[in-house]
């Protein structure tokens, strides 16, 4: 079984300046090599298949900025990814299966910014495309 | 002002790549002042000076670096996550348990669950200088230090900021301390001359960690990989914000004053 | 340590606390102090912690949970070159004592982790190395929650070469909350 | 005489996170003269005719941007443009100037306090009630007396 990291990198003050993750959120996976799309944009296409372990964990880019992963709305029938914490703090990450592949399951991200805990959702830009896929470029769009 | 430069690192491509190309990835926080290439490889950080009309500094400019490991564990955890000491509380624990045993089997089992969770008792950990005393995935399982997938989930370090711009005396890196549990207290940062206009290259000197299995046993090699970044250094003189020129006038209290230049 | 109804404090976001820094940022009137002979009224602390109390006033108290990374930076009211090139006086940290309940006494309990000054480069390789001098300390990770007063200890350039002041803060506080594990 | 500066303290991500300019914005001066609501935005500085005032802004997440944009005298209303135009750009606007010598004291003038972030077309937070009141020479005399004899 494989596994894939997902990093969530946030401009939280960016975010919360213009009202929208659009632009300040760069997201990176550890799969590039087998197929991932968009590393390092608001549109990452994370190449994964069927038994793929996938960890979202968030990084903010200043520390002083908090920002949390209050959710993903992703079809539950491809992936149910569940909220864990580490041991003895409350910093969070989500984990979850790929149950069965499909060619681009694209799902939101629902944020959590600042101090006063401002939601914010980054609407479908995300998505898994399927390990098989790799060779044809462009397909995910 | 004070740009913070983020390296993300997919460290287990980089190590079978052998080349940090294509595995970096850098972020800042001043795309308001024109860094570009945002979330690539080839990102230009942009520096934005502000001098007197005399020529001299009117703000300080610095910039910060942090290098992230993609599989590592997430930058905000508390220190409490993750103490230094926690291996030595773990062995503890089980010398308490082991007193408390009499039959062999038990003792075994104890010793094997430890190990399982833990790694294994007493173990000169610091053997291999580099790595964490107490290494954990990016899930916060423990990981053995003999485990070859660990490689992943460890952070690069920065080790060196040399090349044109240091030479040239456009920024002037040091290594500085901090309290923070993320980088085991350390991070580099660095104060740039906004007098020295224009783009410039830098080499980020990143130590990765290679282990390689011989016999039985799992030599951690340090590698270091250079990587070149660019800044953009751009300068603006400081203007007054009520007058528009270079010089304070009267303030513009209400009622309005009729033109009062040389008031004092 | 008393457990007051506040330091279990029903703050949305359980996380934020512990997984950010804090700042805790004093400013110094210097002029007015050594005119004064005494900091009450020419010095005020603030943070960016949400739930914090006595925000600009002498009184600070820090709302941080343990594990939390604390820096404690300082500013002078006056900090512009004057006409004939030389720097106004300015005041620095030099220490971070912690007391007890009725600040009578030094508290004999280690609160934060690593609390020292900071800042200082491994090397001064060159005249512009920059030196930020800050002081800074991870609250105990197994900290009890509660209040811990202490005292910031103030050193003041006077404006004349090698002589300075020293004036302390007594108001401020650390408010330790209860550590939330777990999401929210 | 020396001037008279007044330090702003903002926390920025608090402030655009939905707090209030009274929660999150801090003013101070060092008038000699004696100034009213220090560390809010009701802060009023005793000023003196011909004294500099110069206004800084500090972010206390320091890792944040925080400019003042414009300064703004009067009842202007609330969106007036601000006082400077786009050009410059914000981070090299020094906001400093001379209390006039022709103004009777004793009313504060309130002004408002323009402030904006790291983008270029990010929103721009109004700090309404700060004022500058001028007082008559002689009341820096006796409060200033010690701070001029050291410096």
């Amino acid at each position: 079984m494989s596994q894939v990291t997902i990093k969530l990198m946030v401009d939280v003050v960016g975010a919360l300046e213009s009202g929208s993750l659009s632009g300040n959120l760069f997201a990176f996976d550890t799969h590039r090599r087998l197929g991932s799309q968009g590393i390092g944009t608001d549109a990452l296409h994370t190449a994964v298949a069927r038994g793929t372990r996938i960890m979202w964990v968030i990084a903010p880019l200043e520390c002083e900025a908090f920002v949390s992963l209050e959710d993903i709305v992703i079809d539950r029938a491809v992936c149910e990814p569940e909220l864990n914490s580490y041991p003895g703090s409350s910093v969070t990450y989500w984990i979850g299966t790929v149950k069965k592949a499909a060619p681009l399951t694209s799902y939101d991200l629902v944020f959590s910014l600042g101090s006063h805990g401002r939601s914010m959702v980054h609407p479908a830009r995300l998505a898994l495309i399927s390990l098989g896929k790799t060779s044809e470029k462009g397909d995910a769009q | 002002m004070q740009n913070s430069i983020v390296l993300l690192v997919d460290v287990e491509a980089a190590l079978a790549d052998s080349d940090l190309a294509d595995n970096v990835y850098l972020v800042d926080n001043t795309r308001a002042l024109g860094s570009r290439d945002e979330g690539r490889a080839t990102m230009v950080s942009c520096v934005a000076g502000v001098h007197n009309p005399d020529g001299s500094p009117a703000a300080e400019a610095v910039l910060n670096w942090i290098a992230y490991g993609i599989s590592a564990l997430p930058p905000t955890l508390p220190r409490s996550f993750n103490l230094r000491s926690h291996h030595v509380a773990h062995d503890h624990a089980l010398l308490e348990k082991l007193a408390a045993t009499t039959h062999p089997r038990d003792v075994a089992a104890l010793l094997a669950a430890h190990h399982e969770e833990h790694g294994a008792f007493g173990a000169q950990r610091s053997a291999m200088p580099y790595l964490p005393v107490d290494p954990r995935s990016a899930t916060g399982e423990f990981v053995s230090p003999d485990a070859v997938d660990y490689a992943a989930h460890l952070n690069p370090e920065i080790v060196a900021i040399r090349g044109e711009a240091v030479e040239k005396g456009v920024i002037f890196p040091a290594l500085y301390g901090s309290p923070d549990f993320y980088t085991e207290g350390w991070y580099w940062s660095a104060s740039v001359d906004t007098n020295k206009v224009g783009l410039h290259d830098y080499i980020l000197d990143l130590r990765l960690l290679r282990p390689t299995r011989s016999g039985g046993a799992v030599t951690w090699a340090p590698e270091i990989h250079p990587f070149k970044v660019q800044i953009e250094v751009s300068a603006s003189t400081m203007v007054n914000g009520f007058t528009g020129g270079p010089l304070p006038g009267v303030l513009p209290l209400a009622p309005p004053l009729p033109a009062a230049e040389g008031a004092l | 340590m008393t457990l007051r109804p506040d330091d279990t404090i029903n703050n949305p976001f359980p996380g934020q606390l512990a997984s950010t820094q804090l700042n805790i940022v004093t400013l110094v009137d210097v002029a007015g102090t050594l005119a004064a002979g005494a900091l009450d009224g020419h010095a005020w602390m603030m943070d960016n912690s949400p739930d914090s109390r006595g925000k600009a006033s002498a009184g600070l108290e820090t709302a941080c949970r343990a594990g939390q990374v604390l820096n404690w930076l300082i500013y002078c009211a006056d900090t512009t070159r004057r006409p004939d090139g030389r720097w106004p006086p300015f005041a620095r940290i030099v220490n971070i004592v912690f007391l007890s309940e009725d600040r009578s006494s030094v508290f004999g309990v280690k609160i934060c982790a690593d609390l020292k000054i900071y800042g200082g480069p491994d090397a001064i390789r060159h005249p512009y190395t920059p030196s930020y001098q800050y002081w800074a300390g991870a609250v105990m990770p197994n900290l009890a929650p509660g209040l811990y007063p202490y005292r910031l200890v103030l050193e003041l350039e006077t404006g004349i070469p090698g002589e300075t002041r020293h004036h302390a803060l007594d108001g401020p506080a650390l408010r330790v909350l209860v550590s939330t594990y777990g999401a929210a | 005489m020396t001037p008279v500066n007044i330090q702003v303290f903002v926390d920025v991500i608090a402030l655009l996170s939905g707090a209030s300019p009274a929660q999150a914005v801090h003013l101070f001066d060092d008038s000699s003269a004696g100034s009213e609501a220090l560390g809010t935005t009701g802060l009023v500085s005793s000023v003196l005719p011909g004294q500099l005032v110069r206004w800084t802004v500090t972010p206390l997440d320091v890792q944040t941007q925080v400019w003042i944009r414009g300064i703004a005298f009067g009842a202007a209303p609330p969106d007036a443009p601000p006082s400077a135009a786009d050009d410059p750009p914000v981070w090299s606007r020094r906001f400093e100037g001379y209390v006039p010598a022709d103004i009777f004291p004793g009313a504060p003038h309130p002004y408002r306090l323009d402030l904006c972030f790291g983008a270029a077309n990010g929103p721009i937070v109004a700090v309404e009630g700060p004022a500058l009141r001028l007082v008559p020479p002689c009341a820096d005399m006796v409060a200033g007396d010690g701070a001029s004899r050291l410096l």
